[in-house]
């Protein structure tokens, strides 16, 4: 760890410690528990919650879905957008979905989801109905920025479709996917959450979120979002992580290409 | 005379009060015939909302004077310290088992069914965890229940079509069901389970809270909501068509829905202490069950307001 | 290859801008032709239009049978992929023709060598200067087997001795294997000794100011001669 | 309106059909008109709704909601991702309120938010909640793609920041930009729709969707999101074409230099 | 200005490669030096330290007080601004000089009639030939009155005429007002009929194998005599 990121680290330490202390202030200041108990309470509260019997179960239940529709998304939106980046057709085709897909709440079409999907899998469902758009726009937008003097360089050079795929679109799609990924990935977590609030699927952070919340145990409420947060900041830094792996590859590569003589 | 105007709007009492979107929302209609204007000096403003989470945070924040709530959740923010009391029960139980699967006639039908229930750990979730425990069966491994459907209306749309064959619903989605669809049919009436099980008559389901920095600076004008209140259910009682219009007036539903249920909803008003006894019992039972649920204690006896 | 009455403008900002007008021009199959021009005249808008890159808005090009299919192309940019290193912008392009890789990397690595830059077959195309990109470019062009040799001012950027050991490298891969190419410089000497047809161009819409054909044999050009002295002294003018 | 135009146009209507095709074909299929009502039954409740007195008025605050959330995630997701792809310090101090905005469902600051906010401005709060790390992301990751040749011009040639600002950094985030305001608009319809549903202020599209819910009115629920469909595409087509004016400003600059002789 | 003992190191993939190794130079004040060299040596590695876009890794640059302050630079790559036209890459450079928006249009359009786009100046870059955009960087970098001029191989894909031309107009400017203006270049006689002192560059590591200080005034230089002959063909190896 060199210096630079050390400091970063700090400053991120210090940040977080600076929310803790407008949120120790702000309670003390409102001081009524029900509405937001101090970080203490909630601390305790996560201890307690820690070791409530089937927890990992419930962890498991939420990222599984996370992960779920952070993969559909991801495929689906990926595809559909480079597709439609390419093609004024296709594009044309897909606005009516992509419409429906941005206005429509869950609300709406609530009932359908139940009766064409279990219930565990309505969060899947509403998650993909906000992710979807934003991963679409995002490839879609992300094709029209390829560099036309590169693609001209394939089409004189005489590349075949899946070699420019693998050569020049999906490389200098790579921000767009990634901005795309991370965005996204920025909305499953609180959706599945929030869809699971309202479903209440049998193990799943949401569900034991709305148990604890109309108990009016709102200690235990922030204890699970504090869960929630310490999932989604693990599952930033291992997207940060698996985003070096094609980096390792590439000079993996070139060392191997370097051995043949 | 203007100074004397001055003088009157200075005198002047407005009363916050919060009702949720359903029964205890229509006992209060009654209450805004006149504008919500009580007598001269006192009005009362009354807001429907869709949810208790707003009634709860306004009430810690001191931004409601009277709440209608459940039971067991005015309960729970006594225990929390919210500065609360009960004044009076307003509601009765009102829930019912529906199916609409004619094969299950028995209560014994019930085993290894899935059971719907909107909104886990509400009251008709609580009422229905109690029952099934009462009826003998086990209610994580003999009946499967299933919370997916949060919103009452929407677990009524499900049943009607058939898409649900058992639920638990509360009035006015008990009545809807039952006028909406000819294969929808009562399978169990909760209170005389209740009744039955307990010796006693119905239990109390929704109270009307008063915080305690209304009780010290208006002591005079409680008295006069509680009356305008006990009036106002007893008019609705009296005039179901009459309340039903400016039941859809307020915002709460159509007429046409909720007159045909009042009859059903049980609205009543007993005053904290004619109800004490009724609500120390239930409370007692919830608290046996969950004591979560009740804030983890049975409330102590100045729960109970005196006026 | 015959250019018959070809026309091409670009619509800039509501206007037509005529490039080619109805400009003709035929190529013997297998020799080496030189465009020499003014800048912005339209010589890289006629090598895109023989490579096939761009439609002309009239006209036709009829190609002889040995010269189409695949074309070695060199723009006027470099236009390597930045998220690979020089080895592999070199080899990408072989795929097609060297199914075995060890093959196709000796290959690529021989054509590197050429333009003197063994020992950079790792860096990434950032990471280099820039007359190093451009002989990237060169060894790539090279490298691939096209048809045809389409080269749009390929030695600019380099010092003179590489230029000139470029150019003799260049002849001797042709020699071997003579494929038409039509090259665009601005270096008059270095046309008069490396074409066998030098075409002066004229400014925008382009003409044919000059169609010479060089009789003497390459291997006995010299600069210093009577003949090219005069000839230096026709194209630059 | 040319051929090409002509031709989209075309296949978004025929996508439009075949929709509404499968619309008609599931309800029939399902036979339950309180679930799935015909595109018929809904077009004619469609018809009604527009005709109910305070129609504009609902359809007025939903928008003003809206837009109002989005201009606020626009201009602090902007701000906020162009300062933060600069500074590292900025970076990391912000990570932690970017992870509590993306793992934080509403539902565990509601009570504070409904004491924060009247229930007319909850809706704001979720969006922004949902919309800003998208933007903030987007644009933070554009500053990154920002060429470093031409920043290396602007260097050199003694651009002030505010010179630098203006000619490169916002005309190079342009297309960041562009694509993180059309993903979190496609978020904010949707959100603010389902904030208004769960807190039914007194006008929106979203507290008429839930009174027409408890009313087991369907039909209305889906002309309401009909309504709300078309108002998402009558607000790309209006962000489309805004899109436009930086372009012909520029024309228009451009006309003005030229007549300076 | 005094370059003392200046290193500068890259690290690629790990390695690093030293680009210059305790290099010293000093150039006087007002005068015009070209470097010559082969491709990749780091001639425009001392350029970019000499204009401070980068720090030496070892080493001092001490300048002159008139050589401190603004400087003009023509990269290597014309880098123009995509989304603005031609007129206003050029006007925009020079504003805090010229805050009359009149006088500012009017002198980028001289620079840019002199370089001959006086038509041109409405057009995007891209719709630009190469050596049109190169030619917009030259007018950029010339309307930009910095203290210092450093251009990365200036006159680089333009034709013969157009060089010469831009050559002269080029020294016209310099003669008005002398401007400490380092240039590299790969064209040898360009180098010794403009500049001062020409200095030629090893391969990397980058030494100075040549320091040559023409006597000869400017007007007076011809290619065709014998010092200048002499010169070249010392240049050329
Ligand atoms: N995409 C385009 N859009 C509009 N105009 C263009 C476009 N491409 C080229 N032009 C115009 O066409 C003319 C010829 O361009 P071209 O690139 O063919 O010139 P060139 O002869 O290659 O010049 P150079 O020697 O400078 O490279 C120029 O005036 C240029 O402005
Ligand atoms: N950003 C960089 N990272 C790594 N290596 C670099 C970088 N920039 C330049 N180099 C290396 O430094 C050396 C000198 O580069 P430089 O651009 O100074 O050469 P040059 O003399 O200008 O060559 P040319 O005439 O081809 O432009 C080259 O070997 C190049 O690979
Ligand atoms: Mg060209
Ligand atoms: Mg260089």
């Amino acid at each position: 760890m060199n210096r630079s990121t050390w400091n970063t680290n700090l400053i991120t330490a210090l940040s977080v410690l600076i929310l803790l202390g407008i949120w120790q202030i702000g309670a003390v200041l409102l001081d009524a528990g029900v509405i937001l108990p101090t970080p203490g309470t909630t601390f305790s509260a996560l201890a307690s919650v820690v070791q409530q019997e089937p927890f990992s179960l419930n962890i498991l239940a939420t990222v599984a879905r996370a992960l779920q529709s952070f993969l559909i998304i991801f495929l689906v939106g990926g595809l559909l957008g480079i597709l439609s980046g390419y093609s004024r057709s296709l594009h044309a085709f897909l606005v009516p979905l992509l419409v429906i897909c941005k206005a429509t709440p869950v609300m709406s079409v609530i009932l359908l989801a139940f009766i064409w999907f279990t219930s565990g899998t309505v969060p899947l469902f509403s998650a993909f109905l906000m992710g979807f758009p934003v991963m679409f726009i995002q490839v879609e937008q992300g094709v029209k920025l390829i560099s036309p003097r590169l693609h001209e360089m394939t089409v004189a050079y005489g590349f075949t479709p899946l070699r420019r795929l693998i050569h020049l679109v999906i490389p200098s799609l790579a921000p767009s996917i990634i901005t795309g990924a991370k965005a996204s990935l920025s909305m499953v977590w609180k959706v599945v959450i929030a869809a699971e609030v309202l479903t209440v699927p049998r193990y799943g952070v949401g569900s034991r979120m709305q148990m604890a919340q109309v108990n009016l145990e709102t200690a235990e409420v922030l204890a699970w979002t504090l869960i929630a947060i310490l999932l989604t900041a693990a599952g930033d830094l291992i997207f940060l992580s698996l985003l070096e792996v094609p980096r390792k590859l590439r000079e993996r590569r070139s060392k191997l290409l370097e051995a043949i003589r | 005379r203007a100074a004397q105007e001055i003088q009157l709007a200075s005198q002047q009492v407005e009363v916050r009060m919060a009702v949720m979107q359903g029964p205890s929302g229509f006992s209060t209609v009654g209450m805004t015939r006149n504008e919500g204007r009580l007598d001269d000096y006192t009005v009362v403003d009354i807001q429907v909302f869709p949810s208790p989470n707003e009634v709860i945070a306004r009430l810690a924040n001191g931004e409601l004077d009277i709440a209608a709530l459940p039971t067991n959740v005015a309960a729970n923010l006594y225990a929390k310290g919210v500065a609360v009391k009960t004044a009076a029960i307003v509601g009765e139980g009102m829930l019912m088992f529906l199916t609409n699967d004619a094969g299950i006639t028995e209560l014994t039908d019930l085993a290894q069914r899935k059971i719907s229930i909107p909104g886990a750990g509400g009251t008709p979730d609580q009422m229905a965890r109690i029952l099934i425990a009462a009826l003998g069966y086990d209610s994580e491994t003999d009946v499967e229940l299933d919370y997916s459907i949060a919103a009452p209306a929407q677990l009524t749309q499900m049943l009607i079509a058939g898409k649900v064959d058992l639920a638990v619903l509360p009035e006015p989605f008990v009545s809807m069901a039952l006028n909406s669809s000819d294969a929808v049919i009562p399978l169990l009436d909760v209170q005389a389970l209740w009744s039955a099980l307990t010796g006693t008559g119905n239990y109390p389901m929704t109270v009307v809270v008063v915080s305690d920095r209304f009780v010290e600076q208006h002591p005079g004008t409680l008295p006069l909501v509680m009356g305008s209140l006990k009036d106002s259910v007893q008019w609705v009682n009296a005039n179901p068509a009459d309340a039903g219009n400016l039941i859809e007036e307020v915002g709460i539903m159509k007429a046409a829905l909720a007159v045909p249920a009042i009859p059903r909803c049980n609205l009543v008003f007993k005053t904290a202490k004619e109800g004490y006894e009724a609500m120390d019992l239930y409370l007692k039972v919830l608290y046996g069950f969950d004591y979560t649920s009740v804030g983890g204690a049975v409330p102590d006896e100045s729960f109970y307001l005196e006026y | 290859m015959i250019l018959k009455n070809l026309s091409k403008r670009y619509l800039v900002s509501g206007e037509y801008l005529p490039v080619l007008d109805d400009f003709t021009l035929s190529i013997e199959p297998g020799t080496i032709t030189a465009l020499v021009g003014p800048s912005g005249c339209g010589k890289t808008t006629l090598l895109r239009l023989i490579g096939e890159l761009e439609q002309p808005d009239e006209g036709e090009l009829v190609k002889s049978v040995e010269e189409r299919g695949p074309l070695s192309y060199l723009f006027q940019e470099p236009r390597l992929l930045p998220w690979h290193s020089v080895l592999h912008n070199v080899e990408l392009v072989m795929r097609p023709w060297y199914p075995e890789k060890e093959e196709r990397i000796a290959r690529a690595r021989d054509f590197l060598t050429m333009v003197g830059l063994s020992d950079f077959t790792t860096f990434k195309p950032d990471q280099l200067s820039g007359g190093m990109r451009q002989r990237v470019a060169i060894a790539r062009a090279f490298a691939y087997p096209g048809h045809m040799l389409l080269l749009d001012e390929p030695f600019q950027s380099l010092d003179t001795n590489l230029r000139w050991a470029l150019v003799n490298a260049f002849l001797k891969l042709w020699n071997a294997e003579k494929r038409t190419t039509i090259y665009v410089t601005h270096d008059v000497p270095e046309a008069l000794l490396m074409a066998d047809t030098v075409i002066r161009l004229s400014s925008r819409p382009m003409r044919i100011l000059e169609n010479h054909t060089i009789g003497t044999p390459r291997e006995e050009r010299s600069l210093g001669s009577p003949e090219f002295l005069a000839l230096q002294a026709r194209f630059y003018t």
